[in-house]
């Protein structure tokens, strides 16, 4: 299999999507004509391959984004929209939330909306109103489908079955994967389907959940700890709505013992989610308490050093599993 | 522009279209008042009918509509089965929505009443999306939204507007300029008296059309709608009318100025209508009162439809979010 | 002491501050000239005492709203604004959480924003575009404070406290509560702080947490509970951010048991981060795992039999409760 | 309105200002492109300095300043340290927010530089909310906010417009109309070519200037500031000028013709204004030379005090958030 950046399998899957269905068009601020010169950049070359009618560049008017991507997909399109950074969501969430999520469920069923929102996340020396993990927000919206992907060939397949999907999705990306994560990519429609997690390495000792680029952290800490014979297993969860409990209960009930880790701040973040559930599920097969690794309580901070402060790093998931497994 | 003058039957349509949502909301009216009978509040378009009927009928049958809480007469102009309706806004299982959406979210995708936001200003950006499917698969119909002019004041609106023009959506805004946003008098949230007026900022043509003289409003719509489908881009018709009841029926009013209301009342979009047909001989003496009737006898089956109809069961809460359903959480061991 | 509505200590509380306080405005959607004539509507009367330059009646513009309040506090007077209905505070979440909640940091500490943000809440058969409870939202941004009272003495004494904290806070009020709550309410500047629960009733157990109208669904289950001989201690949280953490967990070391309700949809909802800190904190101690009650995710149903569905009943916990004492 | 003409000081103090200005984002730009000199994107308003200078010079200095993500320029015509904004550039302790603001969130409370946003359009509701504040307390003061022709896309500017006109607030809405938003071109985000023009949708006036012609864009900037100040609510200034490099320094503007950007060098604001300054007998031959070299001095002064403050430590990265902290949650056991 051919090896792509994650910005190169986005963009494959974007371009197949668009090349198998005419209904497939993407819209967003700077998706045409980019500031950036990037092969890794998800819509590289795709206006010059697709043209202005299917690759929109649209005016800085997030809610107009979102509410063109609901009444398109209402309509019958599949629109691939961009927000282009996290924080962000926030002037699209009346339309992503109380619309796209909603609408389906107040028509009786009549409706269907069948549109996906690619969001760019990450930590990348710009702040925190650049930078904002809001994912427990999505999870938090009945209607809507997250996934958040860690790799290439997950990047390329969730994002195809996201836009294949009838149900609003929205796609997290982890911006800076674009560039720094290589990988494996299967050639054509290769789906990942919602909600399948993925064993990202196997272990005995204790079991971590995590999602995006979290997860090149957690395999961090695995390997790590294997040299000092500690087993980590690590699970990607690719998705978090639908989320594959079977596949972390699965995994509890091997190792006994569960973290979350996530970029995203501790204080009812996804990790709670992941934490109560496990709790409620596998409390008789845990041996110790279920454990959060998260960014503390603050906005994402400017000033490097603070910022690597706020990144959950691959030294916190071993200490904690260090704790974990010594008692 | 050459616009067809109407004939007499579209005319008398007119005026039939305005009587059934006049009946209808007099219903709702009475109705909300009748303890337990419908459940939330109870909005109407009473005194506005003519904004319903002039728009809506100007539109084709292809064309989209996208409304907002004050929908009932969009819907009971474009053709929507009034016992449907009244089923749904009681929460029936016979309803259009299943009694998911009851009065506020009413949707019949089978005319093109695509879909309906209570979130004030939402409406726009929706239709917008609408026209840009239109617009992307070459058809030639057109998106009306309606939208109130207290919403205006919404950004969502300003970046409807923006975004349909500069991409020359087929759109048709109309905003129902009813004097009121809630309790809220039209100065206190418009500066300018006018929000035909903003339509400048868009290079978008914006008419102000009195909006309790049908035809005046029929008329202006069939100019704005060519426009728009001949591919120039979205159109801002305003129509300056007054909403003759509360906000809902669970305001009584206490702020307004019931000389005001009464000129108003005096000006009825009804009866201005029937008065213009009668004095231009198309309406004999008892054909209104022939009409009235047969409105009235719609909005009785239409309640005696929705009274037989059943609650849908309660678990059906579950249904209709997803058209794949997440698979059930993994429960404990 | 006098027993007054919830929407009634609410307007004490309002009216309180403005006297007490030049700085102190209201401003929001019909909080002057109301369609409503209702003496226990929180702002009912206070155009008519206050006039017009300090009850001042908006456009329906949530982001300006909120950004007047952004901007006024920052310029130090103590902003009162209300947001309608809950799921509107998404027009306005920018505003509030890339803005109230991080301009201060962003700042480094040398600008305050005392502003308070009171938003309506509950389940009133309109549907879910008026009714979506999103305090799970506003307690995962860094940066804000929130509240949400249960009686009328709470709504007055937290209202004060938010009014007059130098940082953010959303009081999110249970409008059914207006109306049908009533209590005493102690006179004068009686303020709650923020950060400290209330055991509603004690019992030993299992520890019931709650907040807002959920409370009195605990309370009457807590009764039907007694009567089978079963003794559910209900904690009132209060406030959301601070949260009283050393109340919940003191509870659950003398009771082993744990339940959080709450009438927004669970996924990713408040009860997951106190089952989450609870199972971190006190897993020694539990005796069961814990379990969340909350409403299913979807949203709010309009037609009334769903919309009773969607709600958490007393009988869900007594349910619950009972399950988890008999084992 | 009677202006004061300016006299030689002052016209004098405009070029000072552009040339420290100038000379500031030269050095940001040089440094930008040293590897690890400069964290994060480093966005300059070169080619925008008589927008800055002429708006800023207008302002009294109890007057507020809200502005967005190309703020330098204002933060320097508003007397903040160029050394304390350095050193926040760099992210760096003795930086005017400690480095917790970096290049994108500049604020100087002291110069009542109040806040700034780096989302886009979030600027003139939070100068609506200073306005009001001042409006409020009876001051005759105004706030005057800086966003780009891109923002003017966003609802929030409509709202934020809308509000500070129904309540007459002395709001100074100044948009930089740089003919770019990122690598969109005007014309693909604003159909009537002029933000100005929507003024009338506000009932304010809206006047379109010369960005690069500093004494005009003064004199506007005075003209609506008194119109502002008399109570006669906002006003609108459009100043039409260019964004002579790339969003930042990361985009290579290879989306940018390079005819068009070569036209608009000839029209340097510094060169124009130098010009005009040496036409009018006010400037002596070496004197603009003169001016230069103390604003390279003071830029070499601010990168020499930036350089030596060390960066703020790691944990400070939990302070700053509340000004009443939450307690520490408690823990296990
Ligand atoms: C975003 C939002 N804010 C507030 C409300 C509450 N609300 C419902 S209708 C209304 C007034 C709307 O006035 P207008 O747009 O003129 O429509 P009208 O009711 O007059 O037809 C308000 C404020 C809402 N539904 N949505
Ligand atoms: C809400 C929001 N959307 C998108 C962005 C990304 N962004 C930063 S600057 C910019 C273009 C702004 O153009 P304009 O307002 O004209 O300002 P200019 O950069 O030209 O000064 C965009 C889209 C942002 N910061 N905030
Ligand atoms: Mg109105
Ligand atoms: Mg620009």
């Amino acid at each position: 299999m051919p090896v792509k950046s994650t910005g190169q399998a986005i963009a494959e899957a974007l371009a197949l999507a668009m090349d198998r269905d005419e209904n497939v068009f993407l819209a967003g601020e700077g998706i045409g004509t980019s500031i950036h010169v990037n092969p890794h950049l998800p819509t590289f070359g795709l206006l010059e391959r697709f043209g202005p009618r299917r690759v929109r560049d649209t005016p800085v008017s997030e809610a107009a984004i979102a509410g063109l991507a609901v009444g398109a997909s209402c309509m019958g399109l599949r629109p691939v929209v961009e927000i282009m950074f996290f924080p962000f969501i926030t002037l699209a969430s009346d339309m992503l939330v109380n619309h796209a999520a909603k609408l389906r469920y107040l028509s009786g069923g009549l409706s269907a909306f069948p549109l996906t929102v690619r969001v760019k996340s990450g930590v990348f020396s710009a702040g925190c109103q650049h930078s904002h993990h809001l994912e427990a927000w999505l999870a938090h919206a009945p209607g809507l489908k997250v996934a958040y992907p860690s790799n290439p060939a997950d990047a390329k397949g969730l994002l195809l079955s996201a836009i294949f999907d009838p149900d609003p999705v929205v796609v997290v990306e982890d911006m800076p994967l674009y560039w720094s994560i290589h990988g494996e990519v299967p050639e054509g429609d290769a789906r990942v389907p919602l909600g399948q997690a993925r064993v990202a390495r196997e272990g005995g000792d204790a079991t971590l959940a995590t999602y995006g680029g979290a997860v090149h952290v957690a395999l961090a800490a695995a390997e790590a700890l294997a040299a000092e014979g500690v087993s980590l297993e690590v699970i990607d969860l690719r998705s978090l709505v639908p989320l594959d409990t079977a596949a972390v209960f699965a995994s509890v009930r091997k190792t006994g013992r569960f973290l979350a880790l996530h970029d995203a701040t501790r204080f009812c973040g996804f990790g709670a989610e992941l934490c109560a559930t496990v709790a409620e599920a596998c409390f008789g097969e845990l041996t110790s308490p279920p454990c959060r690794i998260a960014a503390p309580d603050i906005p994402v901070p400017f000033t490097p050093a603070q910022e690597a402060f706020y990144k959950p790093s691959a030294d916190q998931v071993t200490q904690a599993v260090r704790r974990m497994v010594r008692g | 522009m050459q616009r067809q003058p109407l004939d007499r039957d579209q005319r008398i349509a007119l005026l039939a279209d305005m009587l059934l949502i006049r009946a209808f909301e007099e219903r709702i009216v009475q109705m909300a008042h009748e303890k337990g009978r419908l459940p939330g509040m109870q909005i109407t378009c009473m005194g506005q009918e003519a904004v319903a009927a002039g728009v809506v009928r100007a539109l084709a049958p292809d064309d989209v509509v996208v409304t907002n809480h004050r929908s009932h007469g969009h819907l009971l102009a474009r053709g929507v089965d009034p016992g449907a309706l009244m089923a749904e806004i009681m929460g029936k299982q016979d309803g259009l929505n299943r009694g998911k959406s009851g009065t506020l979210h009413l949707a019949d995708p089978s005319r093109n009443v695509l879909m309906t936001s209570t979130v004030v200003g939402a409406a726009p950006p929706l239709a917008v999306g609408a026209a840009f499917a239109q617009h992307y698969r070459g058809e030639a119909n057109a998106t009306c939204v309606f939208f109130g002019d207290g919403a205006a004041a919404e950004g969502s609106v300003h970046e409807a507007m923006n975004l349909a023009a500069v991409w020359r959506l087929p759109v048709l805004f109309v905003c129902e300029s009813n004097c009121w946003a809630g309790a809220q008098a039209h100065k206190e949230h418009c500066p300018i008296g006018e929000i035909a007026r903003r339509a400048g900022s868009y290079a978008m043509p914006g008419v102000m059309a009195d909006g309790n003289a049908v035809e005046q409003v029929h008329d202006a719509a069939r100019d704005l709608l060519g426009h728009v489908r001949a591919g120039r881009g979205p159109a801002l018709l305003e129509c300056h009318t007054y909403r003759m009841r509360g906000h809902g029926e669970h305001d009584p009013q206490h702020y307004v100025d019931k000389a005001e209301l009464a000129l108003w009342a005096e000006r009825d979009p009804i009866a201005l209508h029937a008065e213009a047909l009668r004095r231009a001989g198309l309406l004999e003496p008892d054909a209104a009162e022939r009409l009235r009737q047969i409105a009235t006898a719609a909005v009785d089956a239409a309640v005696a439809f929705a009274d037989a109809s059943p609650y849908p069961p309660a678990a059906e809460a579950l249904d209709h979010l997803y058209v794949n359903p997440l698979p059930p959480l993994a429960k404990e061991g």
